[in-house]
């Protein structure tokens, strides 16, 4: 399975208030709706950036779907999803905090 | 007989307008001073229309369509992605000018996705808003026509082609009906890494570089520029130099002059803006 | 080094499924069992792809993003407007293939807008099912790649670049790496009137016309047709003529034979069945 | 003003179930949200799909606007509302009514 079918309901997922919705209330039922593998869905569940970007998927759509679908939205949160606990984004999660 | 008079090369950078305080008092001052001296520049072009050139943040444009680039030949507005200070208001179109273009290419070669009623993303509202509005201000009547190219999903527009589609643009200018002074803006940063765990990298050689090429107008070298080169030195988001490429296209063998530059990890971008003269 | 080894042209009319009683019982049975005929033939040619060339009917792209013409090179499936009977259904693709010829476009002036997640109208995804769906139940492995091109909403796709653009996909299935046998399928009514006060209106000898240059290869007859032509004697349907040109610029000189005719204005469409032969 | 925003706003009334909703629900608030001239409007609010073409607007979507948002769907309505009274559709419509 390649990562276009997940970069479509990412992409949606950063546009569409409907599928965001759905994605708060309903995950599972809107997963089922998009021919995804059990990797990917779980990628979506944990919010796991890090494995999306391993997949293949755009930086800026991980960035996009963090920014409107996370618990936490903040850049810093993404940061740190992205990079693990070490993170070294102190400039970039610094300038965020403003 | 239209005419290309001038050229931009700018940022547009989204976190200027989340974070407007993050970096140092005097960078601050000096990148908002840098739009603010476009647009007295462009005051002085005597310019009818803009070509903003911009790209794609996988926003506009999703799976089901990805165009190589586009231009919006009908009503405009935006930004799509409103910021603090950046709300979407409708923006003044050039649409006799604009369709010309996309007639003129589809006749030659050059097969223009078409955007009849477009809301633009912020690559094409912030020069629109700090640098062509300001001139509006002042009274004069500018429309914008706004290009997309395939810079932030792939797949993306090759660098020469950008540039070709640079002198697709020309070409149409010169051979449109009406006689308009034409500015085209290349709107993208230099190095930046959007998304990435990188983010917030910048790197000042890669940017001294590109600037370089755009003053001396060197096509050539940016059509030599890899996308592995690029993505290693300046990030993905410096595929956006497409945007300075195509820019330079519509402007062959004309020099440029770095208005200002800084490297401003604060706002994860090299921001570079250069002035091409006709 | 892959090989085109045939093509057909076919129609591919929502109506038919609809109310698929509404003709006399003859016409209906020919009509279907043209489809029919043609799975037949296809399964023949033993291909391992086909390429379906059809038009957006003003469903899959909107106002914000028009392409000249599209490819899909990843995920396929539709169609997007179930009709009865034609449920959606993922569809096996080639996307290898299809990719390639992207990027073949793309290095040799075909800048095609691509789909790398692909939802199809009823364009693509009615020859898919008819002619097929069923050379893959008797057990061959034939992957589709959906084509689009703009002749349902304008800016229109010109007939000779349509023509043209067949040719960049015959050049990119020749230099391809992989061996495979490929189909074209043109797909689209021949004389209709869709939404409009005509609709209802058949006119047979303009399809007449059209078969006839498909039967003889002539390309030049029909890059000369003009719009105004086609949309006076055929209807804002027939523009989708352009994917017949587009299907017979990628078999230059082939010679083609007509399966079946009928003028149904029931089903509001002329229905024209060519094969083309390699 | 052209067709195009006009076009923009069908096109969402053919494809977006939300939009279509809303059609329905609060026809002015979604109209106010896009920028039409009253006349363009008024064409919304009285599917006056003749007056739609006779402004530009492509057929294929007046049909498709008509057949997923008027009152009566049927393409025979669609057909007298095109074409007024003395509608001559006959063979289209007595297709359509089976
Ligand atoms: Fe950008
Ligand atoms: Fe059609």
């Amino acid at each position: 399975m390649s990562r276009n079918v997940l970069e479509k309901l990412m992409h949606q997922l950063c546009v569409d208030r409907t599928v965001k919705q759905r994605f708060k209330e309903d995950l599972e039922g809107l997963l089922a709706r998009y021919a995804l593998t059990e990797d990917e869905r779980d990628m979506l569940r944990r919010f796991d950036v890090a494995a999306m970007q391993k997949h293949g998927v755009n930086p800026m759509l991980t960035l996009g779907f963090w920014s409107e679908n996370a618990p936490d939205r903040h850049p810093a949160a993404y940061m740190k999803a992205l990079r693990g606990a070490d993170s070294g984004g102190e400039v970039f999660s610094a300038a965020l905090k403003h | 007989m239209g005419k290309i008079v001038g050229g931009f090369l700018v940022p547009h950078d989204p976190v200027m307008f989340v974070v407007p305080q993050a970096p140092a008092e005097d960078i601050r001052q000096r990148m908002w001073g840098a739009f603010e001296e476009c647009a007295a520049r462009l005051a002085r072009l005597e310019a009818s229309s803009v070509v903003i050139i911009g790209a794609d943040h996988y926003f506009n444009f999703g799976t089901g369509c990805l165009p190589q680039y586009l231009i919006g030949t009908g009503d405009v507005d935006g930004p799509l992605d409103v910021l603090p200070g950046l709300k979407r208001q409708p923006i003044p179109a050039s649409e006799a000018l604009a369709g010309f273009i996309a007639e003129h290419g589809h006749a030659n070669g050059f097969d223009w996705a078409v955007a009849r009623a477009f809301t633009v993303d912020h690559a094409v509202a912030i020069p629109d808003r700090l640098i062509v509005d300001p001139v509006r201000r002042q009274g004069q009547s500018i429309g914008t026509i706004p290009v997309y190219l395939a810079a932030g999903v792939d797949p993306y527009i090759r660098m020469q082609r950008a540039i070709e589609l640079g002198g697709a643009i020309r070409a149409a200018v010169e051979a449109a009906p009406a006689d308009e002074r034409v500015v085209v803006i290349g709107s993208g940063g230099i190095s930046h890494w959007v998304g990435t765990a990188e983010m917030g990298r910048v790197n000042e050689d890669f940017d001294r570089e590109i600037m370089g090429y755009a003053c001396r107008g060197e096509l050539s070298a940016m059509a030599a520029l890899s996308d592995d080169y690029i993505l290693e030195h300046g990030g993905n988001g410096a595929m956006e130099i497409r945007q300075w490429a195509c820019a330079m296209g519509a402007m062959p063998g004309a020099r440029g002059e770095v208005i200002d530059y800084a490297a401003v990890r604060e706002w994860v971008t090299g921001l570079g803006f250069v002035q091409l003269f006709a």
